[in-house]
């Protein structure tokens, strides 16, 4: 193999693994501390494109500082992840953490559904373009081939969500609380920590960064009904791959489908579809619980 | 029906329409069920246009202020009573509606289906519940050619996506001889890409057999939005020139994607279906690449003159504020053909005529359309061919649309193959029998 | 009299942690058996250890003369070794009814038979007959979760005994239960398991109870056997006096119970 | 529950009846209704054994699509026999999740939920890549013969209704049964209990596996019924993970209370979904999400606990003297 296409298959790899990083740390996130698998995180990211889109129009057709288009897509994320905290998390979740788990993933998997026409309400059915922060950054080229910025920046937005989680996590208060939460939820409810309270700004984080994902895509694609399914799939292989509610896993799953999607579709584009369903088989067989596997209390 | 008029129906609801009501009574209607994609992804770029160009060419039909020869209102005088519903949910959970339509909302036929994989599982339901179902969009070949062979009360008012692949292949013989040395793919990995790829090599290697296919096709999964990889692949790649079957919005961020990396400039791109989204893009959508509709439809019918293309254009244009693509005049041309195979029969049976008369009237028929003629020609007189035309975008600054420049017309004896060959015999045989 | 079980040399670590060494043990038909200890002396471990649901570190296991090291506890269970547990193990959402006619069902089916029905006349009347044994019959329609504390442990030593096995291990069957209260359920079990001819083995903290119940006393500490004698002596042992009897005088004043798990 | 001939068994006796009569009375449509809501109603009931025990699966439209094409396939080689077909579609679930189930008996709540959910999606980017399976576009399935005889028309459906009706009574009865058997009654042992059930003498990822296989076999006799009602397979409406979903949906819907709630449940979801469709084609997905989650909050236990609250209800404790 030579160089310039190793180059080229670890760029695009990195590229990809940003974008699935994005799409999946959300999912994980509310999935490591709440247990529940959020079926409503691909409404996060389909609602997140569709406000970012709307209001990267508004500000562009205003002829606003060209940059503040950039502005827009974190406002968009941060809007509706309180929004859907409020209405799903204490709305609707907050009612169901005594039942049974499943129970409260149908729940989510029923506003999802509902959502969905809930898009069509709001934005009908007419895609939404949003491309002036893509065309704005221009382009770069490397080991001779054209790469847009745009989405060159999104390794840098992943890289720096990983950080700040990092960070959270391990150097700040909230982030201990956390980590007992997840431990034992029980437990840390005895020990005076606010359950409640965690789970609510922890699906507030989880909310914004499934919209962040949405919103940061929508000016690299065509934003229309139906995004919200594919991602859901897509964050959810790259979690199980990881490890459900890891988010060092998220980050491994997204960097190793990434760059072995990269690789495949560079040397062997025929099996570029099942690489994804591959590496999930292999994971799953050979270690079920994710490459990553959070710390679990075991109550027997 | 309680009101005690129900004697003399037909004169009332002439009545009604000389009073551009559009009043009747229910059971002089005819009811037309429309499946078209309301929802998910199918939906901006294939059924919406799709609906809208249904319910514009219904309320002409019903008002009767189509040109010639479709001035006459309704269906053999009678009103038409559109049921649009969505296509989404995959092929059992059609079959399931298409049963309600026929047997709850006894609807008197269907119009529609986009994609092909419903047109795959209802074919056979439909002969089955013998309801006559005009298939306008879904392209795939298999629908005559494998799983309804007898066909009797499954019609499709289009080419099936062989000959656009063909036409595509004929295009570039034509236009780029001797100058493609290699080609690739980029299609969705779904039937329809894999169907589009098959058809378009084989047909390359006949029509330019110095062109070789590359080994590394690419096959993204459809919807699935990132195509970096895939375009660096391209970018990478020595072939110039690139096939894609792409889409709706996979194609739209393909577009974006790959313009921001110049692609659109390096390579030269064949779009089977690009003229879907090409005039949503608007400038965006780029310059100087290859484009199909599958027939005249769309962009390349919008200068035709034909009176009937001239009033949909314009009332298009009027109704919604943007010009009629593709499947919004796929969808009235099958609406057109039931028109034209209602009033035939009526007109020979002197009366309003039986479904089978209808079918009898439809089946091997040569009707006019918005460009030209169909002509059922196929699959016992059930497939429809047309021309196929293909050419090169262009930014026309004047009227603020992409159009098309270095059009060339393929008569559907070229493209499409005879009646009783199935289409991959025909291409992998070399096409014989194709007059050109 | 025949022997049941023989322990050698059992060893158990937990990491760096030794829970248990040197434990030679055996136990002959018809004995009933006391294991005290201060908490985390190695008494729950030891039957964990032996009815298979800890694997040991090393040592021999062996049962009715047949090794059982290794086993799973439903194997070992079906050979009839069974226990009970600290913390009652019983289906809180059934009936006690319920928990006995399953617990019996799964003890007299296999295979085919698994299938026929749970709840034949012929097994609700010997379900009937286990439970007035074990004086639960009055709570025949209650659900587990429902029952007091002291019904509860009876459930559970109850299921542990439908197969009428050869050696039953009782994990403090006393424990949670007022003074009141115990010596009447130790009468009831000891009863019930004499009439069903059961070797038993339990662990105990209370000193009064191990006096008047066993034959023998098994005194652990820091993961050792330091006593097996019968209770008099063991009761005087002066090791035993610092290490096990001083620490539960001391614990029982402050009142205190050990829940946790088994 | 001590009886064969209990309640639930003249239950479904009479329902069988009832459906029989109604079958040649009933319009194609609803007819072609009733044959859907055999067919899901077989998979819920599957999701029913593995719900009693604790269990729920995110992804039985794995072994409804592996059964439904399993049908499909046998019938290109040339197996038409509605029976043979049914039978094949059922084995080969039950295969599949006979083999899973060896890896999924080791995981529980959530894990086990997802981890079959993987596995669902597994099959369908296999099945969508495939082109000898006709890819997304799927394949035919023709009118199945029965003994010999292939009926036509609308008789097709009258035929294959009375055959599926026939067997999803004997299926029904047959859970029921092993419901109230001593294996089945380990369900309730696998969730309230598994360290009892260890230390009663039996595994309990062993009674998971059983239960597994049976939940297995149901869903692929429900996808084999499907294939033959609707005459098509494919992988979008049979694999596709929100058919997974639909399948616990009804589960939801009917409450785990007896076997012959999940055929009325599966009988009200395919109406409500009908009508939703019919009556707001563009918002029918939110009327489907509002309707479970109106079930999820306010009717726990499923539209048989409505039947229950008529009833009386044993297992309240007398005095708790704690």
């Amino acid at each position: 193999m030579d160089l310039q296409l190793l180059i080229v298959i670890i760029v695009d790899g990195l590229i990809y693994s940003s974008y699935l990083f994005m799409v999946a740390v959300g999912l994980t996130v509310i999935f490591g501390v709440q247990k529940v698998l959020n079926v409503t995180h691909g409404s996060f990211f389909a609602f997140g494109a569709y406000l970012a889109a709307t209001l990267i129009g508004v500000w562009y057709n205003a002829e606003l500082p060209a940059f503040g288009g950039f502005l827009m897509i974190f406002l968009a994320a941060a809007f509706l992840g309180v929004v859907f905290g409020l209405v799903i998390e204490r709305g609707l979740l907050r009612y169901l953490y005594h039942r049974d788990e499943h129970i409260v993933v149908l729940a989510t998997f029923a506003a999802f559904l509902a959502l969905e026409d809930v898009i069509i309400l709001i934005w009908a059915t007419d895609p939404y373009f949003a491309y002036q922060p893509m065309e704005l950054l221009g382009w770069t080229d490397i080991a001779g081939l054209t790469f847009d910025n745009y989405n060159l920046s999104m390794v840098g937005v992943s890289m720096t969500i990983a950080l700040i989680m990092w960070f959270t996590l391990t150097r700040t208060r909230f982030g201990k609380i956390l980590l007992a939460v997840i431990f034992d939820r029980e437990m840390s409810q005895s020990m005076g920590i606010n359950v409640n309270k965690v789970f609510l700004v922890t699906f507030m984080i989880g909310a914004f960064l499934g919209a962040l994902g949405g919103a940061y895509v929508a000016p690299t694609i065509s934003v229309q009904p139906g995004i919200g399914v594919e991602v859901v799939v897509l964050a959810f292989a790259v979690v199980v791959i990881g490890g459900m509610g890891s988010i060092p896993g998220a980050l491994i799953g997204a960097l190793v489908v990434g760059i072995s999607r990269a690789a495949s579709v560079h040397l062997l584009p025929e099996v570029e579809l099942f690489v994804i369903y591959a590496i999930m088989a292999v994971v799953l067989v050979l270690r079920p619980e994710g490459l990553f596997a959070p710390p679990q209390a075991r109550k027997i | 029906m309680t009101f005690g008029i129900k004697r003399s129906g037909a004169l009332f609801a002439a009545a009604a329409l000389l009073a551009g009501t559009g009043l009747a009574q229910a059971q002089d209607k005819v009811k037309m069920a429309v499946p078209t994609f309301l929802t998910g992804a199918g939906a901006p770029a294939f059924g919406i246009p799709a609906k809208k160009g249904s319910e514009l060419i219904v309320r002409g039909i019903n008002e009767g202020t189509l040109p010639a020869p479709y001035n006459t209102p309704g269906f053999a005088g009678r009103m038409v009573d559109a049921i649009i519903y969505d296509e989404a949910g995959g092929g059992t959970k059609q079959v399931t509606e298409l049963r309600n339509k026929v047997q709850k909302e006894k609807v008197d036929l269907v119009v529609g289906y986009i994609s092909s994989g419903t047109c795959s599982a209802v074919t056979n339901v439909a002969e089955e519940l013998k309801i006559l179902t005009i298939e306008t969009v879904c392209g795939t070949p298999r629908v005559f050619e494998e799983l309804d062979k007898n066909p009797k009360y499954v019609f499709r008012t289009m080419n099936h996506a062989t000959g656009n692949n063909v036409s595509a292949a004929h295009y570039i013989a034509k236009t780029r001889k001797g100058q493609v040395k290699g080609f690739v793919g980029l299609n969705q990995n779904y039937a329809w890409g894999q169907d589009s790829w098959r058809d378009f090599e084989l047909a390359m290697r006949h029509l330019a057999p110095e062109a070789k296919p590359s080994s590394k096709q690419q096959f993204p999964k459809i919807f699935a939005g990132q195509y970096g990889a895939e375009i660096s692949a391209l970018l990478r790649g020595k072939e110039k020139l690139v096939h894609s079957s792409f889409w709706g919005g996979d194609l739209e961020a393909l577009i974006g994607q790959g313009s921001a990396r110049g692609l659109f400039h390096k390579k030269d791109f064949v779009l089977t279906v690009g003229e879907t989204v090409a005039y949503r893009l608007g400038k965006k959508f780029p310059q100087g690449l290859m484009i199909g509709a599958r027939g005249p439809y769309g962009m390349y019918a919008v200068d035709d003159p034909n009176p009937l293309n001239q009033w949909f254009q314009k009332e298009y244009r009027k109704a919604y504020g943007e010009p009629p693509a593709q499947p919004a005049y796929q969808y009235a041309q099958g609406i057109l053909a039931a028109k034209y195979a209602y009033d035939t029969a009526a007109k020979k049976a002197g009366k309003f005529p039986t479904t089978d008369q209808v079918i009898e009237a439809l089946e091997g028929a040569t009707f006019p359309t918005f460009v030209g003629e169909v002509k059922m020609a196929l699959s016992k007189g059930h497939q429809a061919v047309t021309d196929d035309l293909w050419g090169v975008t262009v930014w026309d600054e004047k009227r603020g649309e992409t159009v098309l420049k270095d059009v060339i017309v393929f008569p559907a004896s070229c493209i499409m193959p005879p009646e009783g060959v199935a289409s991959i015999p025909w291409l992998e045989g070399g096409m014989k029998g194709a007059k050109c | 009299m025949a022997r049941v079980l023989e322990v050698h040399d059992l060893e158990k670590s937990f990491g760096g942690v030794v829970a248990a060494r040197d434990i030679n043990v055996t136990i002959d038909e018809g004995e009933t058996i006391g294991i005290i200890g201060a908490n985390g002396a190695g008494k729950t471990t030891f039957v964990n250890m032996v009815t298979g649901y800890l694997r040991p570190s090393a040592g021999r296991i062996e049962f009715m003369g047949r090794s059982i090291l290794g086993m799973a506890p439903r194997r070992i269970t079906t050979l009839g070794l069974c226990r009970s547990f600290q913390v009652p193990q019983v289906f809180g959402s059934e009936t006690v009814f319920e928990n006995v006619m399953i617990a019996m069902g799964i003890a007299e089916s296999r295979g085919p038979a698994l299938l026929a029905p749970l709840f034949a006349p012929a097994r609700a009347a010997r379900a009937e007959t286990h439970m007035a044994r074990y004086q639960i019959a009055d709570y025949r329609d209650v659900a587990a979760d429902a029952l007091p504390q002291g019904v509860r442990k009876l459930l559970d030593i109850a299921m542990a005994t439908v197969r009428k096995p050869k050696l039953v291990m009782l994990d403090e069957p006393t424990s949670g239960i007022s003074v009141e209260e115990k010596f009447g359920l130790m009468d009831i079990i000891m009863a019930a398991l004499r009439e069903e001819e059961t070797t038993v083995l339990f662990i105990e903290h209370d000193m009064e109870i191990v006096e008047r119940y066993v034959s023998r006393v098994l005194a652990f500490y820091q993961g050792e056997i330091i006593c097996d004698a019968p209770p008099a002596e063991a009761l005087e042992d002066p090791r035993v006096k610092e290490f096990v009897v001083g620490q539960e005088l001391h614990r029982s004043t402050h009142g205190a119970e050990e829940t946790g798990n088994a | 529950m001590t009886r064969f001939m209990d309640k639930t068994f003249w239950g479904l006796t009479i329902g069988l009846v009832v459906i029989l009569v109604a079958n040649f009375l009933l319009e194609d449509w609803l007819r072609f209704i009733g044959l859907q809501s055999m067919a899901r109603g077989a998979v819920a009931l599957g999701l029913l054994i593995l719900w009693r025990a604790g269990l729920v699966s995110f992804g039985h439209a794995l072994f409804f699509g592996w059964g439904a094409y399993a049908v499909a396939l046998s019938q290109k080689i040339g197996i038409t026999d509605a029976l043979l077909g049914i039978i094949i579609g059922t084995i080969a679930s039950g295969l599949l999740a006979f083999a899973l189930g060896f890896l999924l008996r080791r995981y529980r709540a959530i894990f086990f939920a997802l981890l079959n959910l993987a596995f669902s999606m597994i099959l369908y980017g296999v099945l969508a890549k495939l082109e000898v399976l006709g890819s997304t576009d799927g394949i035919g399935v023709k009118q199945p013969s029965y003994f010999g005889i292939t009926p036509e028309g609308a008789n097709a459906h009258i035929t294959l209704f009375c055959f599926t009706a026939i067997i999803v009574y004997i299926v029904a009865l047959a859970v029921h049964r092993y419901l109230s058997s001593t294996l089945g009654a380990m369900t309730i042992a696998v969730r309230e209990n598994e360290i009892r059930l260890e230390y009663l003498g039996y595994s309990a990822e062993k009674a998971i596996h059983v239960k597994y296989v049976f939940s297995g076999l149901l869903a692929g006799f429900g996808g084999a019924v499907m294939a033959l009602a609707v005459g098509h397979v494919d992988p979008d409406s049979m694999v596709y993970w929100p058919n997974s979903g639909d399948f616990v949906f009804i589960t939801i819907l009917s409450g785990t209370g007896n076997v012959a709630a999940t055929f009325i449940g599966a009988l009200a979801f395919e109406l409500i979904r009908t009508f939703a469709f019919d009556y707001a084609p563009q918002i029918w997905q939110l009327l489907m999400g509002g309707t479970l989650l109106v079930i999820v909050m306010f009717l726990p236990n499923g539209l048989w606990s409505l039947t229950e609250h008529l009833g009386k209800r044993r297992k309240s404790a007398p005095s708790p003297a704690e």
